[in-house]
């Protein structure tokens, strides 16, 4: 094991974070209390998280719509987060944004998108910026098994690989795409293939397992921050509830069985990091267990951040509109 | 006759014309789980081969629709209206252009149903009301039922017409309820509303707004409150926007000659915009007084709670504007 | 002062603007070999990091314009209004909508300069004249100069202007010839327009004539014409339809009151449309006469040069209207 | 040489007819007397003679830009394609589509498109109303190599290749876009690799031997009609010509040498069939230069047709737009 203890421990809290964010969140919607829509992003956490902690502050993320993972996971604030999504004016986005679309610029957050695939070209641009402004830092782009059969990626696959530009591709493949299996959508067997038709390296990683994400994702960050272009890195994950709050339960069948989310939830992210860390010795199960408890009160002192912000005022419907305001029509 | 919901009235609609006609079949993202409702049952009844989940793909699967509608086919194809971005060359360039760029030989039966799902908190990538866009771009009929019953009959019209069709769906409808007659109650069977026929949802004298989409309900609203202090409205619904009834409309117009839009969309170069200039162009000497636009905010939709229902037109707006147009 | 080319203008703006701050950078398809004009010498001047020839991925590099413009790039993006369609996505849901989705924390100092080849039998796939859609969607300032002049100035203030802007520039302007001043001639030493002031290209009492691209080529020749007869016609350019001057309009129709509006796009939906609307419901009791629309057919573009030049607004349709204006 | 006589002399016909073809609009373009862009196929013709020789008049083809080749090897009306060039109304589109707007509904010819990969997803719907009806007609699509970065082109092979449809995706790599070097716009060594993100079957064919192009394309067509699938087929060629006429002339470096354009000549698709069929005795050269000035003739019959042809009355700008009109608004 060569990953860093420290690095470690920051991974096992950050899926905390993310763990204890989204059953927060959910409950809060179940009780009506947080409107609109909502992916969670449970049992994912160890993709989003391993891929961030190979990346400094000073890189760059996008995200989709399955969105509060990728900002906790690269160190957003939690109280921020949860007042955005309880659409408060102390949120990220001042309450504009909600839920699908949370973005931290100061740390390189350049937020989350609703639309399938559409902030993929948005992380190659960062990449180009890089380039052109000979820095060193690199972006990466968090998008679906679903989303990956979009024009947008293999345009944004291509010009990245062309012009070598600095971009982490991580492709989530949590097996759906809402009910559509990917093996239903997807017509290669491993989305990674599709590297090949870029001449850019593409692997299929182990998503429930932290510390592989953790060490593709940071190869391809030396690669992309020595200059050698992107890289591809499917990560095999599962989502353990259903698609969003809200969608609708009518379904002509079940499109997964109890026995598979069984089966992968066997293989817990965070389970399977804690029980590392406890069997090689590097941490103790009460270590392990502190950082899960302060996280929880982390998240609590969230929630009571969020409820006690004020909603925005009528008049802020007209503002961020624009950098250069311009009359009303 | 029966009292059914506007997603209840689509799903008959989508049904009978798949009964009817073999060379109908229905595509989407996750049709067969029927998740917005809408499909429901078809995957059963139709099988695979009338009824496609496709990839996330939409220029794909718009292109292929399209394509196939060129050679035979009546695809029905579900979206939402801010899943139509990613698509809009095959909209654009192939649907709406095909027809008159190759001197008339294509046809295209082609019916896009296109879901609005603003006012529910969905923020600004999932909140589009774009018909104005598809009104500006010749080649597309435009249709935009605000009933149980006309989402039917626009819906089984769409699907017989032989030109690209997108019918925007209000989400906020979905649940609503109305009375739909049975075929047996109609002549000829079955429900089929033609293209181009306005609906005036309440006769009136003072004023007439023109109303499209879940904005009807606020000016029945409006209309109602305004009834209490003496002010008779009349409230028209065009339900389709190409072809659009310019005659129902400058009828009204003569009558009242004040006028009230409402209009969810967008309020610069918004379906309101185009029905004020018609009428300040071809009704300018019935009008007394100017023409109010009751339409969204020219921001995005917001997500928080507090701020999105600030954006669209409401019965309150609409009331303010029939009265400005009355006192002046 | 210079009398030069609408092309040469906008290329002596990328220049002044790429040579006076490095983050401005030049990207489209075959740029450096300038296949259109307008990047003529850009590669020579400031090399490979600043001149980027993309591949054929509309949405793919628009996407990375718009990216690399939130991290500290000013890019500026050439391509034809007809290949935006494939990036709609990129330029509605990113350009448009960032900014006030994430609350204020994006800006988007990005510049599309976005040719309309239409008039040239060029057919419905490269004649668009899309701005008014880009109008109905908020995010964007939409530009549209008519003269060498303004498309130098217009083009370095959308550079400079940290707002997504499209720069809808009219092909067929291409070869016209103006005075524009030399930098040593302006206070400030740089020629730079502002949005949102619109242009008196005629001072006149009878008739305003708002006219936008080449249409004001043609609305200068009608109220040429219309002089001869006698009739007195203020013709206005608004240069920028977002933001719109609408006062610039306002004043000039209670001068009037009557008006004409010239637009190349299509007529429903239209910045003509929307400018009808302003006026009928701002300055509705100005008005002496309907207010007339001049825009193109509502079909397609066709190929064929016994129809192409039907479709657009001429100098004979803006003195009928004038003439049908004056006379009611 | 399996390929039948008839067939082999059918191709040499057709790639005079387009050669032809192509000679007599750009003198007109230059004379004056044709308006508008005009993107020649000379030096192509092997591709779309090739490939349209495996197919029969009920399978469907859809094309790009460079326009006049495709429908005319798959045998549409030399007469009514000049005169639509002229924008006449004896024109295939009544003079409204023009020169890259060619169509013939009644033989399969279902386009050619101005918006680069645009008709691409067309022609998978095309096969999927194959698939749907039962039937067993193909569908082809001819796109360049700039073309097949846009995101169209994805979409639609990973359409085709889930769902088995019998499309045929050719590839026209003419080295260039515009005056783009392929490999400074397609990150990998050969199109045809990209198939292999489809799991299809991808091959480079020379475009240039209109025999293995048929050969190739007849095999895909065969594998598509027995339900199994599509193919991407690159077939490697040149354009002689630049990318179009009325192109600017203002460019900073010249994108490709005369020798290059001279080495290409030199494996002029037409000179290579007429060796062949002279060397292996399949036709004699009488044979091969009759059918040359046979086609000549009809090509000149063609442009007096056009020129004889009436434009369109005004009236007939309105019409053609609507299946079931609406009024004027
Ligand atoms: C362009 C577009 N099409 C459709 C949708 C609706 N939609 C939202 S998420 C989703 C499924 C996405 O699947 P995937 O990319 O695998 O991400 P996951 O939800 O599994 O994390 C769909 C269909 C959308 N938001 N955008
Ligand atoms: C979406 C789109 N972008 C740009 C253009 C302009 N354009 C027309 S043809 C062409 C080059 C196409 O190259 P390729 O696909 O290789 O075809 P070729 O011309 O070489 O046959 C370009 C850039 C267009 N028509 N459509
Ligand atoms: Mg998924
Ligand atoms: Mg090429």
């Amino acid at each position: 094991m060569s990953t860093p203890k420290e690095l470690l421990l920051l991974m096992l809290r950050r899926m905390w974070i993310i763990r204890h964010f989204e059953n927060t969140v959910m409950k809060c919607h179940e009780s009506g209390e947080i409107v609109g829509a909502l992916h969670s992003y449970i049992g994912e956490e160890g993709v989003a998280v391993g891929a961030c902690a190979a990346l400094r502050d000073s890189d760059y993320i996008a995200g989709n719509h399955r969105s509060h993972g990728h900002p906790l996971a690269k160190g957003g604030n939690v109280n921020k987060a949860m007042a955005e999504i309880f659409g408060k004016q102390d949120g990220y986005c001042k309450g504009k944004g909600g839920s699908m679309h949370l973005a931290d610029f100061s740390i390189g957050i350049l937020g989350e998108s609703g639309i399938v695939a559409s902030s993929v070209p948005i992380t190659v641009g960062a990449a180009l910026a890089a380039n052109i402004q000979g820095k060193d830092f690199v972006s990466l782009v968090f998008f679906g098994d679903g989303a990956s059969n979009q024009g947008a990626c293999h345009e944004a696959m291509n010009l990245a690989a062309l012009w070598k530009l600095p971009v982490i591709f991580v492709c989530e493949n949590n097996q759906y795409a809402v009910t559509t299996s990917y093996k239903d959508s997807v017509s290669v067997e491993n989305i990674s293939d599709r590297a090949s038709a870029y001449n850019m390296p593409g692997l299929t990683v182990d998503g429930q397992d932290v510390i592989a994400m953790y060490e593709a994702t940071n190869e391809a960050v030396i690669r992309a921050r020595n200059g050698e272009g992107p890289t591809l890195i499917e990560g095999l994950t599962y989502r353990y509830s259903d698609h969003s709050l809200g969608l609708a339960a009518v379904r002509r069948v079940e499109y997964r069985t109890d026995e598979d989310i069984k089966k992968w939830r066997e293989r817990d992210p965070i389970i399977l990091l804690t029980k590392t860390l406890i069997s090689q010795n590097i941490a103790t199960k009460k270590e392990c267990d502190e950082i899960e408890k302060e996280e929880e009160k982390n998240i609590e002192t969230a929630l009571d951040f969020a409820r006690k912000s004020p909603y925005p005022k009528p008049e802020e419907l007209y503002e961020d509109m624009w950098s250069t305001p311009i009359p009303l029509p | 006759m029966r009292n059914i919901m506007y997603a209840e009235a689509l799903n008959e609609a989508i049904k009978e014309e798949m009964t009817r006609d073999d060379s109908v079949y229905y595509m989407g993202e996750d049709v067969r789980a029927s998740i917005y409702g809408a499909s429901k049952d078809l995957f059963d009844m139709y099988g695979e081969k009338r009824v496609w989940d496709t990839p996330l793909s939409e220029n794909g699967f718009f292109g292929a629709a399209i394509g196939s509608s060129l050679v035979g086919m009546r695809p029905i194809v579900e979206t939402l209206t801010s899943f139509m971005w990613v698509a809009m060359d095959q909209l654009v360039s192939q649907a709406a252009k095909m027809k008159y760029m190759f001197g008339g030989q294509a046809t295209l039966p082609v019916t896009f149903r296109a879901v609005m799902y603003y006012g529910g908190n969905s923020a600004a990538h999932h909140s589009d009301r774009s018909y104005p866009m598809f009104m500006n771009m010749p080649g597309f009929k435009v249709i935009i039922p605000s009933t149980p019953e006309d989402a039917k009959g626009l819906l089984k019209t769409s699907v017989r017409d032989d030109d690209p069709c997108i019918i925007f769906e209000d989400g906020n409808l979905g649940g609503l309820r109305g009375n739909v007659p049975d075929n047996d109650e109609i002549d000829g069977g079955e429900l089929i509303i033609p293209f181009g026929k306005a609906k005036i949802m309440k006769e009136g004298s003072d004023c007439t707004v023109i109303a499209v989409a879940a904005s009807t309900v606020e000016a029945m609203k409006a209309a109602q409150e305004m009834e209490k202090e003496g002010v008779s409205v009349e409230v028209i619904d065009p339900r389709t926007l190409v072809p659009l009834d310019k005659e129902a409309i400058l009828k009204s117009v003569s009558k009242t000659g004040r006028v009230v839009l409402a209009d969810p969309a967008h309020k610069v170069c918004s379906a309101a915009s185009e029905i004020a200039s018609i009428i300040a162009e071809e009704a300018f000497w019935d009008l007394q007084a100017p023409i109010i636009k009751v339409a969204s905010e020219q921001v995005h939709i917001p997500f928080s709670p507090a701020l999105e229902p600030l954006v669209y037109p409401n019965s309150e707006k609409i009331v303010n504007a029939i009265k400005k147009t009355i006192e002046s």
